[in-house]
């Protein structure tokens, strides 16, 4: 659906002030909107970011050129464009921008702005961090032809490539500012966004007043908004059952969910979906017996997915049985299908009756390991419980260890690790993101079982530049096979996002993705 | 005096230098760096050379030892640095979270003194009594539980009887004092607590101590009512050694209240302690080390100032 | 009657009546020894007395309240709770014990060198104590925890220890360098010198026996301070890693979102720890009673 | 003024006192007191009975432990609660029993009828009130002065009890003063409401014999002025003899003799009293080859023996002293004893007289032998800090606590060595022991210089010198076995080649200080102070040692133990051919045991000679006011000595006086004498004097 969308190509879309559904009530203006945000920027630029924490803190403040249309996820709409145009041979893309945009420091935004901040993340100056700079790299040049006008010619094919442009991290600076300080995005705030920056107290809150000078109509509909770091998940908690906070974008696990349900009743709002995000595990194929594939399936074998979606469901942000994509989207593997590949039985007697008998044949009958695993309490600790306990009925001790974010990231790039439970974090579906991580090491660094696979390598390849969806599609599915076979590493269970909010908060969107949906320009309150 | 104190100053250099370099060396053993989690936190993929970019704009390529001087060079012009993770002057960083933890330290100490001057009073003066025993109990309770617990007992209390919370950002007290102190009372008792029982314990001993001096004696002997002789000669002497506790106490509580500022969410020097080691913002960390140090000496020398006040035998010494 | 102040009458000296005596003069204290040994007891046989696997998950059997089965609930694993304290108070006890053990003896050691030696020696020592002393505990311990390289031996995490044993060692040592320095003007010490016996002899034979008491108190009440870093830690998720049972461990995490559904998941494990800390301050206060002349009636 | 006003306060109660003349001041009747103590209850006073007249000074005499103080105590209702309690008796106070009264009745009178002075002037002041206001405190209290008035009164009180400048003094606090002062201070607060009874608990025990003097002078002189009753608690029988009026002798919890001094003195009538005065060293006295001894320790008061307390260790026991119940009877007017042979001893029928002392007996003069130590100028300075120490400060003063020291000692003599606290006698021993490095000059060693020699080098001459301590309970490691202790050095030198032989030669050693094998399993806790100075120097024997240093050995001792050990050191010295340095404050001690003496000042040596000729004949003036300070436990010869304290304090070591350091008190100092230190000059054969003026 989404690929019809981006090769249909014509395709212009009037914003016009999103029109609310019919069932909805008419929002009403005005109001502080107070929410929790578990986790604090270290800097305000979006393009050297990684983190929702930026987004949630500094997206309220910016525009991009496009962005996902939550309510009819994942389609496109503009957002700084007013329209664009995509060439049929997907070489050119021209956008529209809105008249009349202000920076919040009062001058006005030209297509000039948009060159400079794309300059600033295919390209970046020195100084300048660009984590997503290649995924920009296959455009050629930019033109602004007036100050309306920004084309984009590109170099290569690039089929995801409108979904790049609607990407939330592509935040729209001033080039007045860049040209002052490249860095200068880090440490202030000048947007066109809804919201005007009002103060970042380090460590408590970041508020927003509501910018009178928007370029779309009638928003936003909130005067301001305070978003409260809030570090402690009992802790964010406690305050959104207290009332002082109206809700958390990110997402909660069901037991913290149940826990404001059955406190707050229908007082409080709760919406679901599945998640963009993923834990993996992955074995580290230079390390013996890890260089063994019989033992990295018997590994993968004897966990109990099906099993384990079901209780960690309860307790955990974990939810959904999926393979290299997000279950539920148009590429997923079907989870009839699924359930026949490598690690997915439902029959577990037999899959672990199996997984010893490869153990064994291996010559590791009753294998001990460290499993690496990152100190977070969601999900991260529950899914390093339940490894532990699922190898354990095969007679594998795996000896648990978590670590701080720098340490658990120092570990895993050094290599020297057994077996590490790593995460994928992705802000949409598209195939090019999601395989990335499963590429041969020496072209995906990230790709923890540190295996060399040309085979995946010549796959991806084909893949990225294959227009086609359903060749596409045939091409992800051969892709996981061979992965699983290989047994490298294999998602454990996908995340599922729970919001809670308010009932009183009206006008927000849940999506897949916790990095989309943050401008709060349409948010307002029901008081 | 004014010699004294300038003396005691000067001592107080190696110890910090000390600080300074053991947190030093002790932080450049951790694997990992800012950097890392900065960028790749969320499980982005960075490629290693924006890592290593950024490193060097960090100043986290160059040797350790150039390092060090640098830091060094920056204590002594009293330059914490500029933190790591945030990019901002460390102090800064500090002086924000400063008000908060200090004001439920000060709070604490108001808390654990009122209470632990009687406390341990009555429990010497009815040593061997049942009294006695229950105020035993009671403050080595007070040294049993754990403070973080004990504030996740009244976090979970307040919202289950009360179904309400204190507030969760911060206002200062000259701009509300209510809002101010409804927020901050509570972590002020989760830890007051344990002080309390800390200061009551030596008010006690030290009080039994002094009753068996002859001094007591003597001025028991002169016909001095008896409550005189407990305000006026036991409890004076008495209370010497109890500053020494109520004086260090209160410069590890701002440093102790790391785990009990988690369970309130508290934007205090404890969290973000906490916040800065799972970050490797060394800079900040080694900032904070050498202001709790400092700290920790600086309150080390108004004890010995007070003594010299209270005790004319230091005083005239 | 005029004070004797003859030293106090050695515990080592009567092995026998010691114990019986401690009781009598000290019920209190006598009580919480029964505590630790139970503690002792149930962290030794761990296997034996908890009636359940404290590792075994059973997704079909979360958040279960009390009950004949499960004596104090399960918790969001369907883990048994009970189990897991037993089990946690082995975790406990081998951590505080060794962390404790650790650093006392180090700081024992050097408050005795440092108070034997005097001059540059002690100077230097309490120089470096000073140092660590400046830190506060959980701050020192946080750094260490942090700084150090985790080593796991036995199934104990090395690291652990030496974060819990670093803050103590300044303290001991200053407290038994006082004690060691009342025992270096001793006149048997110097008629030990006088008989020109060597340093060692002199320290560890008679110098070392007569710190016993400010050693064994303050062992006791670090092992209560260690008991408590280490679930301070592991509550901050420094220390012991899941699914190791671990009092401050378990009401870490989302622990506390269960409160209203399950709020043994908080009460259990806090009260474990209070409970031993609790009987480790009281023997310790209670020995230093029993073994300090000066509040002898 | 201070007249009119005592008068003026004397004269109020004297109309009431009037009508009771005949009732003493005080009267104690069948007084019990009890301790619970973790070991048991200790019936720490026995049922005694006494009175006190007014202005009279009674005396009560006795032993450690023997319940003096706590029969005082529990006058003043000050025993240590809850473990002390009266249980049974009356303390009648003008005719009002004291133990009736409610505890606030009875803190009124304390400070106003009655005060107590302690023994410990370093301890019994409050350290963080000044002077003034711990003096003005029972003013304010009882007689509801003003400040103005309290103020005035207080500097008529310093300036009765010899403190001068007292406007200073006021304001000043404990630790500025020294311990004579602080003393004179406590005897202002006692005055302070002009009581009309005075406890003094050991006032004296802890200040040096000058001092000592000045005070005892001071309370004497008061007491009659003032007509105030003084009871006066020692054990020191030579300051009952220049005090008391009457003295009552306690022994195990019971009064066992009383009368006036001259009774107690002259005409003892219990066999305790008798061999207590007997076993004192005396000035006096020709010195005897023996002092006699009480054998045998007190009771232990928590399971006292039935019948006479005493009885285990009298040499007249009989059957009957165990099996009935003493009481003290009156056996001359005034004179009571307890004990049921008090006849036959007023008979003259079972004691003898004390044997006549062979006066001949003169200090063996060693003169040819090559000494066996021999100390040269030696000099030790300590550096003290002055105000805080660190690595930036260099603020450091420099005590020269020895200044120029020497002796000699031969093979087989004794040294003693005598000065007031402070005045560098034990440093002496110390250094000589290497113990601590002098600073300079030379100690040689059986001709050996080892005043540079380090610790491995002394090694061997270590097993040469060896030393015995003042304190016997802290002389001993209380975690070692005596056995253990005493095969120590053995086993370290490896003297022994088995641990049978060590064990041999263990209870060989035991046997050699009096003591008993079984012995060797005990700890020292479980022996008495005695058994452990025993103990103490068989460990110095163990390496058969030539020479010993004696720092302070019997001066924590008890009259009676104190005896035996002297006794101890003398016969051992004669079998093993010892040579000693004697080091004690006590000059009746040294000049019992000593052959040579030498008299030590504030780090130097005011005189050497031998014994009699010093005792007989002092050339230094701070000898003779030492001999002159010294209190004699005969009343007819203390009272014909006219009082001679001698003025002033002990200056401070950190700043001794220039020129001869004794001049500051000394009573015919010169000009010269502040100029210029003396030189040590010979005066006499073997006899040394370091005065200008001797």
């Amino acid at each position: 659906m989404k690929f019809a969308l981006g090769l249909a190509g014509v395709l212009a879309f009037a914003i016009a002030g999103a029109t609310a559904p019919a069932d909805a009530q008419q929002p009403k203006r005005g109001g502080t909107l107070n929410f929790a945000i578990s986790a604090e920027t270290p800097h305000y630029d979006c393009h050297g970011s990684e983190t929702y924490a930026t987004l949630h803190f500094s997206a309220p403040f910016y525009s991009t050129l496009a962005r996902f249309n939550l309510k009819k996820f994942p389609e496109i709409e503009g957002d700084l464009a007013s329209s664009w145009t995509i060439a049929p041979d997907l070489m050119t893309y021209t956008f529209k921008l809105h008249p009349n945009v202000k920076f919040h420091d009062g001058t006005t935004l030209t297509s000039a702005d948009v060159k400079a901040t794309y300059d600033r993340m295919r390209n970046p100056p020195k100084g300048v961090v660009s984590p997503r700079k290649a995924t920009f790299a296959d455009i050629g040049t930019i033109e602004t032809p007036d100050a309306q006008t920004v084309v984009f010619k590109m170099k290569a094919v690039n089929a995801s490539m409108i979904e790049h442009f609607a990407s939330p991290w592509n935040c729209i600076y001033s080039a007045k500012d860049l040209a002052a300080d490249p860095n200068a995005p880090r440490t202030k705030i000048n947007g066109t966004g809804p919201f005007v920056f009002g103060e970042h107290v380090k460590g408590s809150h970041v508020t927003g007043k509501r910018n009178e000078n928007y370029f779309k109509q009638g928003l936003p509909y909130l005067d301001g908004f305070r978003g409260v770091f809030t570090l402690q998940a009992a802790a964010m908690l406690n305050a959104v059952q207290g009332g002082q906070l109206l809700g958390e974008f990110r997402g909660i696990s069901p037991a913290e969910r149940d826990r404001l349900v059955a406190a707050m009743g229908d007082k409080i709002r709760i919406q679901e979906d599945s998640w963009t995000l993923n834990l993996l595990v992955a074995f580290n194929t230079t390390k013996k017996p890890f260089d063994d594939v019989r033992v990295r399936r018997a590994l993968l074998m004897s966990i109990d997915r099906w099993g384990g979606s079901a209780g960690l469901s309860k307790i955990s942000l974990l939810r959904s049985v999926g393979g290299v994509i997000r279950p539920g989207s148009p590429l997923a593997t079907p989870p009839e299908e699924l359930a026949k590949l490598p690690g997915y039985s439902k029959n577990m007697a037999a899959a672990r009756a199996e997984a010893r008998k490869l153990l064994k044949e291996a010559g590791v009958p009753n294998l001990k390991f460290v499993l690496h695993n990152r100190n977070l309490a969601q999900p991260y600790t529950p899914a390093g419980i339940f490894l532990v306990d699922q190898w354990r009925r095969i007679g594998v001790t795996a000896e648990h260890k978590q670590y701080d974010t720098s340490p658990y990231l120092a570990t895993l790039n050094s290599g020297n690790y057994e077996v590490a439970i790593d995460f994928s974090n992705l802000f949409m579906d598209d195939s090019t993101l999601a395989l990335a991580k499963y590429l041969s090491h020496d072209r995906s660094p990230q790709n923890l079982s540190r295996a060399v696979d040309r085979e995946l390598d010549k796959l991806y390849d084909a893949h990225v530049r294959e227009t086609n969806v359903e060749k596409r599609k045939q091409m992800v599915r051969a892709f996981e096979r061979r992965v699983f076979e290989q047994g490298y590493q294999q998602p454990i269970l996908w995340w599922h996002r729970i919001v809670a909010t308010h009932k009183t908060l009206m006008g927000w969107d849940m999506s897949p993705s916790h990095n989309l949906g943050a401008q709060l320009d349409t948010v307002w309150l029901n008081q | 005096m004014l010699r004294y104190t300038l003396h005691r100053l000067l001592q107080m250099i190696p110890t910090l230098i000390g600080v300074a370099v053991l947190v030093f060396f002790m932080l450049r053993v951790i694997p990992g760096d800012v950097v890392e989690v900065k960028l790749r936190g969320d499980g982005g993929t960075v490629s290693q050379e924006v890592i290593e970019q950024e490193r060097k704009r960090l100043g986290l390529d160059k040797p350790l030892i150039y390092q060090f001087a640098d830091y060094m060079y920056g204590l002594a012009t009293l330059d914490l640095g500029i933190s790591m993770w945030t990019e901002r002057p460390v102090t800064e960083e500090i002086s924000l979270r400063l008000e908060i933890s200090l004001q439920v330290a000060i709070m604490a100490t108001i808390f654990a003194v009122m209470l632990a001057i009687p406390l341990g009073t009555t429990a010497a003066l009815m040593r061997g009594t049942w009294v006695d025993y229950v105020v035993r109990i009671v403050t080595i309770g007070g040294l049993s539980i754990p403070s973080f617990w004990f504030g996740m007992l009244i976090m979970m209390g307040l919202l289950y009887f009360w179904n309400w919370l204190p507030p969760i950002t911060f206002t200062p007290i000259y701009v509300d004092p209510v809002a101010n102190l409804t927020q901050l009372i509570w972590p002020a008792m989760a830890v007051g607590y344990r002080y309390c029982a800390v200061v009551a314990r030596m008010i006690r001993s030290s009080l039994l101590e002094v009753l068996n001096e002859d001094y007591i004696r003597t001025a028991r002997a002169k016909g001095v009512f008896e409550k005189v002789v407990i305000s006026r000669h036991a409890l004076r002497n008495a209370l010497l050694p109890a500053i020494t506790v109520i004086g260090m106490e209160f410069a590890f509580l701002i440093g102790g209240l790391v785990v009990t500022e988690q369970v309130f969410n508290l934007n205090g020097i404890g969290k973000l302690f906490v916040q800065s080691v799972a970050r490797s913002d060394f800079t900040l960390i080694q900032g904070m080390v050498m202001m709790l140090a400092v700290f920790y000496v600086f309150v080390n020398l108004v004890v010995d100032l007070l003594y010299a006040v209270f005790d004319p035998r230091i005083r005239y010494g | 009657m005029t004070a004797i102040t003859a030293p106090a009458p050695s515990a080592a000296a009567r092995p026998r009546g010691a114990v019986l005596d401690f009781a009598a003069q000290q019920p209190l204290g006598a009580v919480s020894f029964v505590i630790i040994l139970l503690m002792t007891f149930a962290g030794i046989f761990s296997e034996w007395v908890a009636p359940y696997d404290p590792l075994h998950i059973d997704f079909a059997g979360i958040l279960q309240p009390p009950s004949w089965e499960h004596w104090g609930g399960t918790d969001a694993y369907g883990r048994d709770i009970f189990s897991r304290i037993i089990y946690g108070a082995r975790t406990a006890l081998v951590i505080s014990l060794t962390s404790s053990f650790v650093g006392s003896t180090i700081g024992a050691v050097l408050g005795i060198a440092s108070a034997y030696f005097g001059g540059w020696i002690d100077d230097w020592i309490q120089r470096l104590m000073d140092i660590l002393l400046a830190f506060p505990i959980i701050v020192l311990a946080l750094v260490v925890v942090a700084a150090l390289k985790s080593v796991i031996l036995f199934g104990i995490d090395i690291n652990l220890i030496i974060a819990i044993a670093i803050p103590i060692v300044p303290r001991v040592c200053r407290v038994v360098r006082a004690a060691a320095f009342s025992v270096r003007v001793m006149p048997y010490v110097d008629a030990a010198r006088a008989a020109g016996y060597s340093d060692s002899r002199i320290i560890f034979r008679h110098m070392a026996p007569n710190v016993v008491a400010p050693y064994l108190i303050m062992f006791t009440a670090f092992m209560a301070q260690a008991i408590l870093l280490e679930a301070s830690l592991s509550f901050l998720g420094l220390g012991v890693t899941e699914p190791t049972a671990a009092w401050g461990l378990m009401l870490s995490g989302n622990a506390a979102d269960f409160y209203r559904e399950a709020p043994w998941m908080i009460l259990f494990p806090g009260l474990a720890i209070s409970l031993a800390v609790f009987a480790f301050n009281l023997f310790g206060d209670s020995l230093r009673d029993y073994l300090d002349p000066r509040f002898k009636v | 003024m201070l007249d009119r006003q005592l008068t003026a306060s004397a004269t109020a109660p004297a109309d009431a006192a009037t009508a009771s003349t005949l009732t003493p001041l005080l009267a104690v009747e069948d007084l019990h007191v009890q301790f619970d103590t973790s070991r048991g209850v200790v019936h720490a006073v026995d049922g005694i009975s006494y009175t006190v007249d007014r202005g009279e000074v009674v005396a009560i005499v006795g032993e450690s432990g023997c319940g003096k103080s706590v029969s005082s105590l529990a006058i003043m209702g000050l025993l240590s609660k809850p473990a002390g309690r009266v249980t049974k008796g009356r303390v009648l106070f003008e005719g009002r029993d004291l133990l009736k009264l409610s505890a606030e009745e009875m803190r009124e009178i304390r400070g106003r009828d009655i005060s107590m002075i302690f023994q410990e002037p370093m301890t019994s002041l409050n350290p963080v009130l000044s002077i003034g206001e711990q003096i003005m405190e029972p003013l304010f209290i009882h007689l509801k002065m003003t400040e103005g008035q309290a103020n005035a009164r207080a500097l008529e009180l310093l300036q009765l009890v010899g403190i001068t400048d007292g406007e200073r003094r006021l304001e000043q606090y404990p630790h500025q003063l020294s311990g004579g002062m602080r003393q004179r201070v406590m005897i202002a607060i006692g005055l302070a409401c002009n009581p009309k009874l005075i406890i003094a608990d050991e006032p004296t025990t802890a200040l040096d014999v000058t001092i000592q003097a000045q005070i005892l002078e001071l309370m004497k002189d008061l007491s009659r002025r003032l007509n105030i009753a003084l009871i006066i608690i020692t054990h020191n029988l030579g300051v009952v003899a220049r005090y008391a009026d009457r003295v009552n002798v306690m022994y195990a919890a019971h009064i066992i003799e009383h009368g006036t001094a001259d009774d107690i003195f002259l005409r003892p009538l219990h066999p305790y009293t008798i061999g207590l005065m007997r076993s004192v060293p005396r000035l006096d006295l020709p010195r005897g080859i023996k002092l006699e001894t009480i054998e045998g320790l007190p009771p232990d008061l928590r399971a006292p023996p039935p019948g006479c307390r005493f009885a285990p260790r009298c040499p007249y026991r009989l059957d009957a002293c165990v099996a009935t119940d003493v009481t003290l009877r009156d056996l001359a007017p005034g004179h009571a004893s307890a004990c049921i042979r008090a006849d036959e001893i007023v008979a003259g029928a079972l004691v003898q007289a004390a044997p006549p002392a062979k006066s001949a007996e003169t200090a063996v003069t060693i003169e040819s032998a090559e000494p066996i130590v021999k100390v040269e100028a030696l000099r030790k300075y300590f550096s003290v800090p002055l105000s805080g120490s660190g690595v930036f400060s260099s603020k450091v003063a420099t005590v020269k606590a020895v200044d120029g020291v020497s002796f000699t000692i031969a093979p087989g003599e004794t040294l003693g060595l005598v000065g007031e606290s402070g005045c560098g006698k034990t440093t002496v021993g110390r250094t000589v022991l290497k113990l601590e490095e002098p600073t300079d000059g030379a100690i040689r060693f059986a001709g050996v210089d080892i005043t540079h020699r380090t610790s491995k080098q002394m090694r061997e001459l270590r097993r040469g010198i060896q030393v015995i301590f003042q304190d016997p309970y802290s002389s001993l490691n209380p975690r070692m076995t005596v056995g253990q202790i005493i095969g120590e050095p053995l086993h370290v030198y490896k003297l022994v080649n088995s641990k049978k032989e060590q064990e041999e030669r263990v209870a060989g050693l035991l046997r050699q200080v009096g003591l008993f094998d079984y012995m060797a399993e005990r700890y020292p806790h479980q022996l008495s102070g005695g058994q452990r100075q025993r103990v103490g120097i068989a460990r110095a024997l163990a390496l058969e040692p030539r020479f010993i240093v004696c720092d302070e050995p019997v001066s924590a001792l008890d009259v009676s133990i104190q005896g035996q050990i002297m006794n101890l050191l003398e016969d051992l010295q004669s079998r093993l051919n010892l040579s000693y340095l004697f080091i004690a404050h006590d000059l009746a001690v040294v000049r019992h045991i000593s052959d040579r003496v030498a008299v030590m000042y504030l780090g130097r040596i005011a005189e050497i000679a031998d014994r009699d000729a010093l005792y007989a004949d002092p050339k230094h003036p701070y000898t003779k006011a030492l001999l002159d300070a010294a209190p004699i436990p005969d009343p007819r010869v203390e009272r014909a000595r006219a009082p001679r304290a001698l003025k002033g304090e002990i200056p401070s070591p950190l700043n001794p006086p220039s020129g001869c350091v004794f001049h500051t008190r000394c009573p015919i100092a010169e000009d010269v004498c502040r100029r210029e230190v003396p030189q040590v000059r010979q005066i006499g054969p073997r006899h040394i004097v370091a005065c200008h003026k001797a």
